[in-house]
């Protein structure tokens, strides 16, 4: 027996050696053959969808998946076709991008820098991704931005809301369909002076880290312009659960607002104990207490159950919006898994079928000709209304949501209503206002 | 050779030999099969191996010898990794004053932070250490800002002073590089199905980590690395024997934070970039994990633990439903699904799960790490004539 | 004035938590001189035990009600808790309403449970195993718990109220003679506190007053000489890691309506309890209670506005500096033993 | 003159007077034993003496340099080897490795950044450590892990080590405590061949008074922290004082 399995090995080994003799190596450089890092040049291109799949943002990464599957699927030409019907650009044909199929991998970002970057590296070294998306921080999009500017590949932001990602730490590959700080203050601060008069003081509580840091600075200073008073501003660490001690002395310091700058688990955490100390029952100089979440995400809002009640916040897209293009994408998002997309989901479904159909409309896979055909793209239809893909900074310019808790929630989905949708013109601002400096795209090569 | 006995030489060689041949070893199934997805030998993953590699066997020359338990390790590779990286911004993109520097950094702060702690012992070091490291990291994600990045971290910009390098072309993203030769550069060997690639980057790493190792091996075996396993033994026993413990203790302290240094450096050598999150508990519990499941105070243990503990890192991570899916398309439907129900929790985003899981075995059934999984399988193999003269004195398993 | 007063307050309330999770974890420490990194998990665990209480006794039915209609214009199916179909829809919601307080009769039995399984099954081998096996082996089970729980709960932390009785607040300054909407407190944070104090005072009084305890405490001090008295320890021993759990597993059912339970608040408060359990000294359990309410204490000061003017980032820092601070002038935390742990 | 000048020495822990006022003087090159019952204080005199306590009052001169203030490391450096009541090796260390490190200890001093010297090519070092095992006889252990050994062999193992340096002044704390019978005697045997081979100052704390007539030259009873008497053995033996105060209870236990 154990003869026998001797000699089947030998057979073996001598097959595997002639076949590697058949074979003869093919030795080149892995930058210079090519004319761009990983041009796909067989059959399919490989998209690489990078996502929070540990930690406490995994069940927004799970929604992002899904998202890029769907469009995966959709630009496969399979399923109903979603938002490539309702796209003002016709580029994409449901035959894959330029003909080649798409397939994907995924990854872990844990949201964690150095997690993201590891993932997103084997996507390009391993897997021979020619994009990279996906995310659910500031400091995970910076960090992976940079990494696709200098591997030379295009990174199509997920969720990301700090000013730094298309401000001063922008770059010519990396793009950005999700708002920013600044348009959250500018969107919220005339809903809540038409709401809360303009005579109010503000109490801000920030998260101790630079998407805190910029969210603070933008609604104090839209709201201050609106003749607001701004009391006080604490920063609470990135690490606290219990914001007991920051929410008491809110209402020893005479003011009426509570702006809670936070993003996520700090977001559930401080907005539940802001509603446990009784604060919105309380009238101070006459006034009602009010609280304002800048940045709500349903996701993570549906942790802080009834307590987001008649709270304002600002938010990239909700699928309550009636425009075609959002109903295409509820109703083909909501058929496959049977509850509506997020605005995580939803952004990297519309930045998977943006990228495709810069590639469509390029002619080519080049980060460099991908990247021109994006700076200055201005489009319709992906549930936003009319959206501009700024060159000079690679920033989206939409429509901004104003939302607010719903009183009478009719399922665990319906948690926010829609106060207003602020037009692009408001929250436009000046490219250079944040200085960085984008750069050159980089293909690789 | 090299100062070296046969035994350890021998090790030495056969390190030498696998970091060297890595790109063949960790790349054993061809390209585009199914059983690619465990193929590790891709820079960034091998890259990390040996940073990591780095970062264990300095921790267990504390650790491992002297028995102290560091609980915030991490924040040296940190601290490492931003010194790093302003040498990168202010200076040159050249890898070698970034190591450099982040080595001597690394053994200031470490020299700090161990002559405090090490004034207790025990379980109260251990939280002295953690309570550095916490703050390091609190403060660089918030209130240090202006010199960490904070959330964002840093990463080298277009318009960083960079005094000793040339302008770069107009808008060029600058790269890390030694003397010119790109840390990203590879070159790729197509063999038949299968493709190798050699990266700069991770021979350089690979190189320093040999020297690292090297060290390590040097030091255990000098006087002063028995002193350290005096310590470990019994300290009473040594202060009264004319020894005194405190600079031992520190030296050890100082040299495995330079060593944590040295990883950071790399690291941001490798990959030019550093998040304060390197420095959170985690990243410490991580160095202290990879420690244990290799096995504590053996040479190469630290190694294997690293490797394996970013292997599932890296590879796990990545398998989704549709690979398994793939995997098991040869099963009739119904029987595919319910394999790869039964196997996707242990995937993809639940890897975790399975790290959890092994860390339990392993400390179960092999109390001395992976390293005596590997004393196990060679005395199966290799003495089963005289499997029962060698009573291990050491090592009791559980009850 | 109020303002201290209120930190004071925040303070014994977060200390509560703090000081919760520290005697479970001394408990552990001193009984079985086992350093539990699942500790943290069986916090979390607790607060699962309300959550899934709480699913058991919404259990639905739905019906489908045509005259509202879904996010995707189907008609909209309504769940209907079988509580409200058996006892009546006002019956029915006040049970459900109750369902945090009720948890705590449900964690009970199912945290003693798990705690002698996990003892019996696996801790007890790692008795004579040197400390870092100890430290892998159950941070090795606490990742295992976390995603079990995460597997079946999803990541996002869950919303888990108080009875409508006890939500909101009430002026608590001015039942103290201090101006009136100066101090606020919620009533659920004051009945935390009160909680920690009866199961800490509990705790303590079952090790002081009965047999059961005595022996405990012996065995805490000298457990071979115990065990020469052919006294039958491991069995008590293994029930305290039940009670130890149980304490854990209280803590973490009645922090829910405080804080939306997620799969991985065990591991936020692992490395701030075993600080707290440092600070205090090893093998002490009145360190551990003081440490835990002298960290909250300092934790509320530290992050008064007043106080960050004068030195921002301090609120970042505080735990971990107390820790530096004590453990350099007091070798042994606040009231450590000699030689527990110190090698 | 003697080489170990106690004078004067009192330690007070807390309301406990443990050391009243000590003075005790002990000749180069002899056996030194201090006896009396528990409590007496001799571990706390034996503590004052190596760096582990100081003394409230008094002064203790080693060779006519004061040892007050100093650590236990530099006390040995100073000449001064200790040896325990339960054996202190290195027990993860192989005996070999035991053996060594007093001996770098000798050589190099407190503390040595040789990091990079390799132990085992150290000829000077293994030769020594090679000797002293040879000396003890336990030549054939040198592999063994010094924990898994007898307590006999543990103590011998000490005593070689302490030997190896090569001290001035040796301190024996109960050195044959727990032991048996016949590990006991091997040790006497052991410690007379050091004091006959050996210019060697030994002290010895000792209960056992069988140990401690067959190996002192001077005996030191001390009672409730002072020294009652100090005499040959043959004198202590018959000292009314010694025998009402201690030697007539021991003698029943022994």
């Amino acid at each position: 027996m154990s003869k026998m399995n001797l000699t089947r090995r030998g057979v073996l080994k001598t097959g595997a050696i002639a076949g590697t003799g058949v074979a003869a190596p093919t030795i080149f450089t892995a930058q210079s053959a090519a004319a761009f890092t990983n041009e796909p040049t067989g059959s399919s291109v490989t998209l690489g969808f990078n996502v929070p799949q540990t930690g406490p943002y995994a069940d927004e990464g799970a929604d992002e998946l899904r998202a890029y599957e769907l469009a995966v699927e959709h630009l496969n030409g399979g399923g109903d076709g979603g938002l490539m019907n309702t796209f003002s650009s016709k580029a994409l044909q449901g035959n894959g991008i330029m003909g080649k199929k798409v397939e994907y991998v995924t990854g872990d970002t844990q949201t964690k820098s150095d997690a993201a970057r590891a993932s997103a590296r084997s996507m390009i070294e391993k897997d021979g991704a020619v994009m990279i998306t996906g995310g659910s921080s500031s400091g995970v999009a910076v960090a992976v931005q940079a990494l696709c500017q200098e591997a030379g590949v295009i990174f199509m932001a997920g969720l990301t809301h700090s000013n730094d990602t298309t401000g001063k730490d922008k770059k010519a590959n990396g793009f950005r369909h999700f708002f920013n700080s600044y348009m959250s203050g500018a969107a919220l601060a005339p809903i809540l002076a038409n709401n809360y008069g303009t005579d109010r003081k503000a109490y801000h509580l920030t998260a101790d880290y630079n998407w805190g840091y910029t969210t603070e600075e933008a609604v104090r200073t839209s709201t201050e312009a609106m003749g607001w008073e701004t009391v006080a501003a604490v920063k609470t660490p990135l690490t606290q659960t219990d914001f007991s001690s920051y929410i008491a002395p809110v209402l020893q310091s005479g003011a009426d607002v509570l702006v809670l700058n936070h993003y996520g688990g700090n977001m559930v955490n401080s907005l539940t104990n802001a509603v446990q100390f009784g604060l919105r029952d309380k009238l101070v100089n006459n006034k009602n207490f009010e609280i304002v979440v800048p940045l709500y995400s349903r996701l993570m809002a549906k942790g802080a159950g009834a307590n987001v009640k008649g709270i304002f916040g600002s938010t990239n897209w909700h699928w309550s919006l009636q425009d075609e293009g959002s109903k295409a994408f509820v109703q083909s998002f909501g058929t496959k898994y049977g509850f509506p997309p997020s605005q995580a989901a939803h952004t990297c479904y519309v930045q998977a079928l943006l990228y495709a159909d810069a590639v469509e409309r390029a002619g080519s896979f080049n980060p460099c000709a991908v990247a021109e055909a994006l700076e200055g793209f201005e489009f319709d239809g992906m549930g936003n209304g009319k959206t501009l893909y700024r060159a000079e900074d690679h920033q989206c310019f939409k429509d901004v949501l104003v939302v607010k808790g719903k009183e009478n929630p009719t399922s665990e989905f319906d948690l926010l209503e829609i106060v207003e949708v602020t037009p692009t013109s408001q929250v436009t601002y000046d490219a250079s206002i944040f200085g960085g400096e984008l750069g050159s795209c980089n293909p690789g090569a | 050779m090299f100062g070296l006995d046969k035994k350890d030489f021998r090790l030495l060689l056969l390190v030498a030999v696998l970091v060297a041949l890595a790109p063949f070893i960790l790349n054993p199934f061809p390209e585009g099969s199914g059983m690619a997805q465990f193929n590790a030998g891709y820079p960034d993953l091998m890259q990390r191996f040996v940073i990591f590699g780095i970062f264990a066997i300095g921790f267990n020359i504390l650790f491992g010898l002297t028995g102290y338990l560091s609980f915030g390790h991490a924040a040296f590779l940190g601290v490492g990794s931003y010194a790093a990286i302003w040498m990168m911004k202010l200076l040159t993109m050249n890898v070698i004053p970034a190591i450099i520097v982040s080595v001597i950094v690394a053994g200031i702060f470490s020299l700090a932070v161990g002559w405090i702690s090490l004034r207790r012992s025990g379980i109260y070091f251990s939280i002295l250490t953690l309570a550095f490291a916490q703050m390091s990291y609190s403060l660089a994600y918030s209130v240090l800002t202006p010199i960490t990045g904070g959330e964002t971290g840093l990463q080298p910009k277009i318009n960083d002073p960079r005094i000793l390098d040339g302008a770069l072309a107009n808008g060029g993203t600058p790269k890390a590089n030694l003397f010119g030769l790109e840390m990203g550069s590879s070159f790729n060997l197509d063999v038949g199905a299968w493709v190798f690639t050699f990266n700069a980057g991770y021979y350089l790493a690979g190189i320093v980590m040999l020297l690292a190792f090297y060290l390590s091996i040097r030091i255990f075996r000098s006087p002063f690395g028995m002193m350290l396993r005096a310590v470990k033994s019994n300290q009473q026993r040594l202060n009264y024997t004319g020894l005194n413990a405190k600079p031992y203790t520190l030296a050890a302290f100082v040299i495995s934070g330079m060593y944590a240094g040295l990883a950071g450096g790399l690291m941001v050598a490798m990959d030019t970039q550093v998040g304060a999150e390197r420095m959170f508990w985690t990243a410490s519990g991580e160095v202290v994990l990879m420690s244990i499941l290799g096995g504590v105070g053996t040479l190469i243990g630290p190694v294997l633990g690293a490797g394996a503990i970013k292997y599932m890192e890296n590879i796990l991570s990545k398998i989704n439903s549709d690979i398994l899916h793939t995997w098991f398309a040869f099963l009739p439907d119904g029987l595919e699904d319910f394999v790869v129900t039964l196997i996707y929790p242990f995937i993809g985003k639940g890897w975790h799960l399975t790290l959890g899981l092994i860390f339990m075995l392993v400390v179960i059934f092999l109390p001395g790490g992976l390293v005596e999984g590997g004393q196990r399988v060679a005395r199966l193999f290799g003495r089963k004539k005289k499997s029962t003269d060698t009573p291990d004195g050491k090592t009791t398993p559980a009850e | 004035m109020e303002a201290i007063v209120l930190q004071i307050l925040n303070g014994l309330d977060k200390g509560s938590a703090y000081a919760l999770i520290a005697l479970g974890l001394t408990l552990i420490f001193g009984t079985l001189g086992v350093v539990n990194f699942a500790h943290g998990a069986l916090f979390m665990i607790g607060a699962f035990c309300a959550v899934t209480l709480s699913r058991i006794l919404t259990l639905s039915h739905t019906v489908v009600d045509e005259t509202q209609k879904d996010f995707l214009g189907n008609p909209l199916k309504v769940d209907v808790p079988y509580m409200m179909d058996w006892f009546g829809e006002s019956t029915g919601a006040a049970i459900i309403d109750w369902a945090v307080p009720l948890s705590i009769l449900f964690a009970i039995p199912v945290m003693i449970a798990i705690g002698v399984i996990m003892e019996r099954g696996l801790i007890k081998h790692f008795y004579k195993r040197p400390h870092a096996d100890q430290i892998l082996v159950t941070f090795g089970l606490a990742i295992v718990l976390q995603e079990i729980i995460k597997y079946y709960y999803g990541a996002n932390p869950i919303p888990t109220p108080a009875p409508a009785a006890f939500k909101g607040s009430f002026d608590f300054g001015a039942m103290m003679g201090f101006d009136p909407n100066t101090i606020i407190y919620p009533y659920w944070r004051i009945i935390y506190f009160a909680f920690a104090a009866v199961i800490i005072g509990a705790v303590f009084a079952f090790l002081q007053f009965t047999t059961f305890g005595m022996v405990v405490r012996a065995g805490m001090a000298d457990r071979e000489t115990v065990q020469l008295l052919g006294i039958n320890i491991d069995r008590r021993f293994t029930l305290m890691f039940g009670i130890a759990a149980a304490v854990a597993g209280l803590a973490g059912v009645m922090y829910t309506p405080i804080n939306s339970p997620n799969y991985h608040m065990g591991m936020d408060f692992l490395v701030l309890s075993f600080v707290v359990v440092v600070v205090g000294g090893m093998g002490s359990l009145p360190g551990a209670v003081a440490a835990g309410f002298l960290l909250g204490i300092l934790e509320s000061f530290a992050s008064m506005r007043e106080v960050l003017a004068v030195l921002p980032g301090l609120n970042q820092i505080i735990i971990y500096l107390v820790a530096i601070i004590i453990l350099l002038t007091r070798p042994r935390g606040l009231m450590g033993r000699k030689g527990v742990m110190e090698d | 003159m003697g080489i170990l000048e106690v004078k004067n020495v009192g330690k007070r822990f807390g309301g406990l007077q443990a050391l009243g006022d000590v003075n005790l003087s002990v000749t180069e090159n002899t056996v030194h034993a201090i006896i009396g019952p528990n409590g007496a204080g001799k571990s706390t005199l034996l503590n004052c003496l190596v760096g582990k306590l100081i003394p409230d009052t008094g002064s203790v001169m080693f060779d006519g340099q004061s040892v007050l203030g100093r650590k236990p490391f530099e006390i040995n450096q100073m000449g001064i080897s200790r040896v325990f009541q339960t054996p202190e090796i290195f027990g993860d260390l192989s005996v070999m490795e035991n053996m060594m490190i007093p001996c770098f200890a000798k050589r190099d001093g407190a503390f040595t950044a040789n990091a990079y010297a390799a132990m085992m090519k150290d000829k000077e070092i293994i030769e020594r450590a090679e000797q002293v095992l040879e000396d003890m006889s336990m030549a054939d252990k040198r592999h063994m892990n010094a924990a898994s050994m007898s307590r006999g062999d543990k103590r011998r193992l000490e005593i070689g080590m302490c030997l190896s340096q090569e001290p001035r002044l040796l301190l024996l704390d109960e050195p044959t405590a727990g032991m048996a019978r016949a590990d006991t005697n091997n040790t006497i045997d052991l410690l007379k061949q050091i004091k006959d081979e050996r210019d060697i100052t030994i002290s010895i704390i000792e209960h056992d008074m069988h140990v401690v007539f067959s190996l002192a030259e001077r005996i030191t009873v001390l009672a409730q922290g002072t020294p009652l008497v100090e005499d040959t053995p043959d004198n202590i033996k018959g000292h009314p004082k010694v025998r009402e105060a201690y030697l007539g209870e021991t003698q029943d236990a022994a």
